[in-house]
């Protein structure tokens, strides 16, 4: 079981920007790594931009997992994961997190803060701390605080879409993917039968 | 191989029995043999299973003066080589059998017994030959004139002492990568065959200078010295060869990464006839070193200096201005050259007529201005431009528009047709193809 | 509150009849450019592309709009002088390629194109001490290649050229407790080694070896809520592996035990529209091995459209009797 | 034009070889198009990366070459064989690191390694290095096995080795322990690793082993479930190590955390199975079986108990559950009446156990695994079993009672009635209908 990234957004009038991220890409192949990250980013900030302020969403992407949560004070956290993770865990760390970047990161910063303006270096080690949910901490137990039918689960990412939308288009659009990037995501298109 | 001559056989018999006696009676046996010492080896076995009187033909040893076996390297058994040899017996005087492995000392020794009169012998890459087979050449090969061992990395310095005991008149030699010779064998190999010219030692790593110095002071006559990689030679070395070895035409030493400029200004001293120069790899010459080398070896034809790293455009400066016989010039990953070199290149006197191949591969300063320069060097025939990331497909267009038959080596693809639509439709997925 | 089940969604617009021509026309078009960059990175198993593609075109009755000459010239090029076959011209021989093309020339009924007597050597002598089978001189053991063996031999009505009861012992060896059977002796049971190992128990006729039920239970359980069947547990499903569970239901006589209309469902959804021809998964990219499995897969669950498939060869029933060549499979 | 760049193309890869001897991946850098005049062959920090506009150039090219080894020229016509050593590993090595099963590529290198211009240990490195592109490549680890098989047949005597036979019914004897079916009907004749596998030293090169270990692990990591590293890891325990003892035990408490952090990988808990299966030979008496056995699946349950809670829904933990079960079984069902026991599979464990003599258990397995525990469970109770287990002269009737058919029923109910994840629940209901299977099943045999 595997966490991939961990990102901090923000969300105001269906406008959402990245705040900080955190990731763990060394199961990936080296030269694929530069790719994998950007994606993770335009996901994670699709993701957001789809769900309501206030939900809980797991989206299901192929192999991936991604689980999403957005505060009514529009601060966001999405987190990557492999099929295996366990979602509650998840959600734990999610709220976990952005308590934590609340009481550090001062609310006024979010509005058009960056990654480079903003100064919060926790998501690593929380990553690193939650690769193993068995010694993240008594996880098991927390059950009881999180309400897992309130989550919603879509199928895909096509599925948080607005009708018409169609994810191949927005890549084609996004111009936070590089050309490198595009071009993997077609190859990895093309073979998700061999991946 | 005899066998391979069997397959078809059997049908041919047939056909040719009743030709076969008209043919005897118009032609003379002396016409047949003159006709069949035109076949190649595979058609005179094939011959041979004709008939009685064509077998006795086919198979006369007037026939079998220069043998080739590398085609047949695969199923060559000692056994063929013995047979051919006692078929040939005095008539063979060439015969290769590069590449044929499991030929064994044995063999050769019944070859060597019964063909005295062989001058070339290519044994090329027979591993398993030893000192023994030496030996035998030094008993019974007194005529030898060229003789290739390269790869026979069994044999070590007394092979050559008896190669010297009984081969005087040895002109050529290969002992590539046979890397048990010491200097001792060259010492032997060089006091008793005088007469060496070519003497290829590529990969004999234990050589020292030494071994030049008697190469040196016994064979005035060598033309061709190949030391590639043979990294324990130094300036001394090659002091003694340009001291001793004035016809010297042709020397490697690509991979000698000791030597410094002390080896040019030798050779500048003593080597006036050099036509090929090989330094590879030799990353400690500078550009005074090219000078004294090009002002006093005029006759320089062709030249590597690949990842000579030190030099600069004042090389191409000296050899522009001294070397008019340039044809071939290497200067892949020589990093320091520039547009500037070039332009005295493409001026220099080599560049109208002689200029042939130029490698300007991993040059990274090079830009197009460098293939404008070239532009008048109207028998450049190949230009190596790899990895010379500032040159633009651009350039390169208009260098052709110049020399229409140059060939330009880089990277940019040649122009394919786009994959054809659903092009990576036809996949297999192997992932869980069973069957 | 667990991970979601490895499956996939079939969509709404997933196509949900057989576009029979159209997969006769991918077939057929398939390898018309041979210069293509893709096919040269196919070649390494040309001859069960082949087979692959003439049995899809042979399931849907157009076998004879391929060259059936051309097809017969290659594949009696590809023997080579120990009997084996090549996967290609120039590549070495091994058994996988021998039955290939055993199946393609008894399609074409054209065995008298090669040399029988060569390859029924070379397959006798591949066989080992312990009644396994080399895929080639190298050495490998795979019960993939027990069954090649029998297969191939079968097909020739040669099977006693080799020594049976080795062979069956070799392979029930690879039995596991839970029924299944590995490439083995003690590997991961697989559904596509358990296709070959009750393949060969029904080429040989001994099928009464397996523990049917335990087996077979096995085996359904490889169904998901997709419709679509996995190999093995916690695998995605993949039409491919629909039809080696199918066809080993089939012969252990338990194909009732799965849910026909959800796997129907799930291997037409794989089909691709505008090209034609079946990928592992709808949406994937389609490919002439899992065309061929997915009609036979339809096939065994009783498409009308299609002729009968056998379970055992995945070979068209009426080519089999005209050799008159018949397996008994276990019944219900 | 594109014949020379595809050859400058592959002596860059050459190049790459030889300034970098150490690489350690391969991956392709998606690119449609040579947009620069440099080398799409590149290395960083030894990981080799190929632009992928060159496959189509340097492919053909090499495959042409590859058949040409083979006396076919790219139209399939009959040429003259030519083969330069040098010239074979470039080819191959390009076609291999592109389309990892082709088998020819891969038996041309077994003949540059028979004409010993490749060393084996070379060969298994560039295999190695494949496997980080296709992971999942049959042939691969098909060529590995031969090269393996030719450096062990040079180190070890070979009388050592097992005839195949032996080994075949051998492990079926174990797999197929308690099958219905004939498919246990041969009692393994001891075989030359069973007696020699008590013996304190390896049969084989520890460095070797812990490398090709290593590389199924890698290959197991980069693709789940990955049926072809995990049973490569087995042949080589089977076939490197000889199913050594310490090996076994090893390999059992190293892969315990892998798969509690892989828990939907069916393949490595099978792994475990061949494991524990092949651990059995070593207990050679009904006495040592249940006190140094017995331990062992108990272990096992109490981590399958533990995942299974910890993470629902999870197909693979409950087929491993039924594995466990069965062996458990088997082995209760012997100590219990090791003499009266005819079932063929049995009769012939027991000989086996019989005839050899008391391996010395080691404590650092019990130690090993209790530390595994901690860090996997909290569970200080099973912590406590298993160390007295080790201890333990006879079986503690408490504890051979702890999984009966019924306590496992048991365990079906609980999730049923319980638990709120369907598929968890589904999961549970097969087990339980598996479990009756059984009883139906030996209804059935024992009559």
């Amino acid at each position: 079981m595997k966490l991939y990234s961990l990102s901090v957004l923000y969300k105001r009038e269906s406008k959402v920007h990245l705040l900080m991220g955190g990731y763990d890409l060394q199961s990936f192949g080296y030269f694929q790594r530069g790719s994998v990250k950007e994606f993770m980013v335009f996901t994670s900030q699709i993701i957001v931009e789809r769900c309501r302020e206030g939900s809980r969403s797991t989206v299901k992407e192929q192999e991936y997992m991604c689980h999403c949560y957005i505060r009514t004070d529009g601060l966001g956290g999405v987190l990557i994961a492999d099929h295996e993770y366990p979602q509650r865990v998840a959600f734990t760390l999610l709220n976990k997190v952005l308590d934590d970047f609340t009481q550090k990161v001062p609310a006024h910063l979010w509005p058009d803060g960056n990654q480079n303006t903003i100064n919060y270096t926790e998501l690593d080690g929380f990553l690193a701390k939650y690769q193993n949910p068995r010694e993240a901490d008594s996880m098991m137990k927390i059950q009881s605080e999180l309400d897992e039918t309130k989550i919603i689960l879509h199928k895909s990412i096509e599925a948080v879409l607005e009708r018409g939308e169609k994810l191949d288009d927005l890549v084609a659009k996004s111009e936070d993917l590089s050309v490198q990037s595009k071009t993997f995501y077609k190859t990895a298109k093309k073979q998700t039968s061999a991946v | 191989m005899m066998m391979n001559g069997s397959v078809r056989s059997r049908s041919e018999v047939s056909e040719y029995m009743e030709e076969e006696s008209l043919i005897c009676k118009r032609l003379p046996k002396e016409l047949i043999l003159r006709i069949f010492s035109h076949l190649d080896v595979v058609s005179l076995c094939r011959c041979a299973q004709v008939s009685k009187a064509w077998n006795i033909l086919a198979l006369d040893g007037s026939n079998w003066q220069r043998v080739d076996l590398f085609d047949f390297q695969v199923d060559i058994e000692s056994s063929v080589v013995e047979h051919l040899s006692r078929r040939c017996g005095g008539f063979l005087r060439q015969l290769s059998l590069r590449g044929c492995q499991s030929v064994q000392d044995r063999a050769l020794e019944i070859f060597a017994q019964n063909c005295r009169n062989i001058e070339s012998l290519c044994l090329a890459g027979c591993k398993k030959i030893t000192n023994g087979t030496c030996n035998s050449l030094g008993k019974f090969s007194h005529k030898l004139l060229w003789l290739d061992l390269g790869s026979c990395s069994l044999i070590t310095d007394n092979a050559l002492k008896a190669l010297s005991d009984g081969c005087p008149l040895l002109e050529y030699l290969s002992i590539a990568w046979c890397d048990q010779i010491t200097e001792n064998g060259i010492e032997a190999l060089a006091r008793g065959c005088n007469k060496l010219q070519v003497l290829i030692a590529k990969g004999c790593i234990l050589l020292t200078d030494r071994a030049l110095k008697h190469l040196a002071s016994y064979c005035p006559l060598v033309r061709t010295l190949n030391l590639h990689s043979c990294n324990n030679v130094t300036d001394d070395g090659i002091r003694h060869i340009s001291s001793g070895c004035h016809l010297l035409e042709s020397l490697c030493v690509s991979g000698c990464t000791h030597l410094t400029d002390g080896t040019l200004v030798a050779l500048g001293a003593g080597c006036y006839q050099l036509r090929t120069l090989e330094l590879a790899g030799c990353s400690q010459f500078t550009d005074n070193g090219f000078m004294v080398l090009a002002r006093n070896c005029h006759h320089l034809e062709r030249m590597d200096l690949e990842e000579c790293v030190l030099i600069t455009d004042a090389t191409l400066g000296h050899l522009a201005a001294h070397c008019p016989w340039l044809s071939k010039l290497s200067l892949s990953h020589c990093e320091l050259i520039t547009d500037e070199g070039i332009r005295q290149l493409g001026t220099g006197a080599c560049a109208p007529e002689h200029l042939e191949v130029l490698e300007l591969d991993n040059c990274p300063l090079i830009t197009d201005a460098s293939l404008e320069h070239l532009m008048g060097c109207q028998s450049l025939e190949r230009i190596e431009l790899y990895d010379c990331q500032l040159i633009t497909r651009a350039g390169i267009r208009r260098l052709r528009a110049q020399l229409p038959n140059i060939k330009v080596h880089a990277y940019f693809a040649p122009v394919t047709p786009p994959p054809s639509v659903g092009g990576g439709r036809q996949r297999y997925c192997r992932c869980c193809v069973i069957l | 509150m667990s991970a979601p089940v490895k499956d996939v969604t079939i969509p709404e617009d997933a196509p949900s009849d057989l576009l029979l021509n159209k997969h006769a026309d991918f077939i057929a078009l398939y390898g018309a450019k041979k210069d293509d960059y893709e096919y040269c990175m196919t070649e390494y198993l040309r001859l069960s592309g082949m087979y692959w593609g003439l049995t899809t075109m042979d399931l849907l009755g157009q076998l004879e709009r391929m060259d059936r000459q051309q097809v017969v010239e290659f594949v009696a090029a590809c023997q080579h002088d120990c009997g084996g076959f090549g996967a290609s011209l120039g590549h070495d021989p091994h058994l996988l390629y021998a039955l290939s093309a055993v199946q393609i020339l008894t399609l074409y009924d054209a065995l008298d194109a090669v040399n029988v007597d060569k390859l029924v050597e070379f397959v006798s002598n591949l066989q080992q001490p312990d009644g396994s089978f080399f895929g080639d001189k190298w050495g490998e053991v795979d019960t993939r290649f027990s069954f090649c063996a029998v297969a191939c031999l079968k097909l020739l009505d040669k099977l006693s050229a080799i020594d049976l009861e080795k062979a069956t012992k070799f392979v029930l060896s690879c039995m596991n407790f839970d029924g299944g059977f590995g490439c083995r002796p003690g590997s991961e049971s697989h559904s596509g080694q358990i296709y070959c190992c009750v393949g060969f128990l029904a080429v040989t006729g001994q099928l009464h070896h397996v523990n049917a039920d335990l087996l077979g239970w096995w085996l359904c359980e490889r169904q998901l809520p997709s419709g679509g069947l996995n190999g093995r547990p916690e695998k995605l499903p993949d039409v491919c592996y629909s039809w080696w569970v199918l066809a080993s239901l089939k012969m252990i006589g338990r194909l009732h035990w799965i849910d026909k209309d959800k796997l129907r469902t799930f291997i037409l959804a794989c089909q691709d529209e505008e090209t034609g021809g079946f990928a592992d998964r709808p949406g994937d990219m389609v490919d002439p091995f899992h065309t061929l499995f997915g009609i036979a897969g339809l096939s065994l669950l009783g498409a009308a459209e299609v002729k009968t498939v056998n379970p055992v060869l995945c070979m068209p029933e009426d080519t089999l009797r005209r050799i008159n060549l018949h397996i008994e499979l276990l019944s219900s | 034009m594109a014949q020379e760049l595809a050859h400058r193309i592959l002596s860059d890869l050459s190049t790459a070889f030889q300034r970098h001897p150490n690489i350690d991946e391969v991956g392709f850098i998606p690119c449609p198009t040579c947009q620069h005049n440099r080398s799409p062959v590149v290395v960083e920090n030894n990981k080799l990366g190929i632009e992928t506009w060159c496959l189509e150039l340097i492919f053909p090219y090499a495959h042409d070459k590859v058949l040409r080894a083979r006396g076919r020229d790219d139209n399939g016509r009959k040429i003259k064989v030519s083969r330069s050593a040098r010239s074979l590993l470039e080819a191959t090595r390009a076609v291999l690191l592109v389309q990892a099963d082709c088998l020819t590529a891969w038996n041309i290198r077994k003949e540059l390694v028979e004409a010993e211009d490749l060393k084996c240990i070379q060969d298994l490195k560039f295999a190695a290095l494949v496997l980080t592109k296709h992971p999942k490549s049959s042939e691969t680890f098909a060529h590995r096995r031969w090269l393996l098989k030719q450096i062990v047949q040079k180190t070890t005597s070979t009388s050592l080795q097992p005839s195949p036979v032996s080994q075949a019914s051998h492990t079926n004897g174990l797999v197929a322990g308690d099958q219905a079916s004939g498919g246990a009907a041969a009692v393994p004749p001891l075989n030359a690793r069973g007696t020699k596998s008590g013996g304190a030293e390896l049969p084989c090169d520890e460095k070797l082993l812990e490398t090709e270990l290593a590389v199924c692990q890698s290959s197991a990591e980069r693709y789940p479930s990955n049926y072809y590293a995990w049973t490569h890891r087995a042949w080589v325990v089977e076939q490197v190590a000889r199913c050594h003892y310490k090996i076994l035990i090893k390999e059992l408490s190293d892969t315990r955390h892998w798969i509690s952090r892989h828990i939907s990988d069916h393949s490595g808990l099978q792994y475990r199975q061949f494991l524990i299966t092949q651990l059995a030979t070593h207990f050679r008496s009904a006495d040592a079986l249940q006190d140094e056995f017995l331990p062992l699946l108990t272990a096992e349950f109490e981590l399958l108990t533990d995942l299974i809670t910890a993470f629902p829904g999870h197909e693979a933990l409950w087929y491993h559950r039924r594995y466990v079960f069965q062996q458990w079984e088997s082995v209760l069902s012997m100590c219990k009446c090791p003499k009266s026991d005819n079932s063929a599979s049995s009769t012939g464990k027991n000989q086996t156990h019989l005839q050899q003599g008391h391996p010395e258990v080691p404590a650092e397995l019990y130690a090993h695994s209790a530390s595994s525990f901690s860090r996997d469970c909290k569970d200080s109770k099973l912590h406590a079993t298993v160390v007295q287990g080790n201890k333990k002269a006879k079986v503690d009737p408490a504890y051979t009672e702890h999984h009966t058919l019924q306590s496992e029923l048991e365990l079906c109910r609980n999730v049923m009635a319980t638990c709120r994840d369907g598929w968890q629940v589904r999961l549970a209901g097969s087990y339980q209908h598996w479990l009756q299977q059984r009883i139906l099943g030996q209804d059935n045999t024992s009559l």
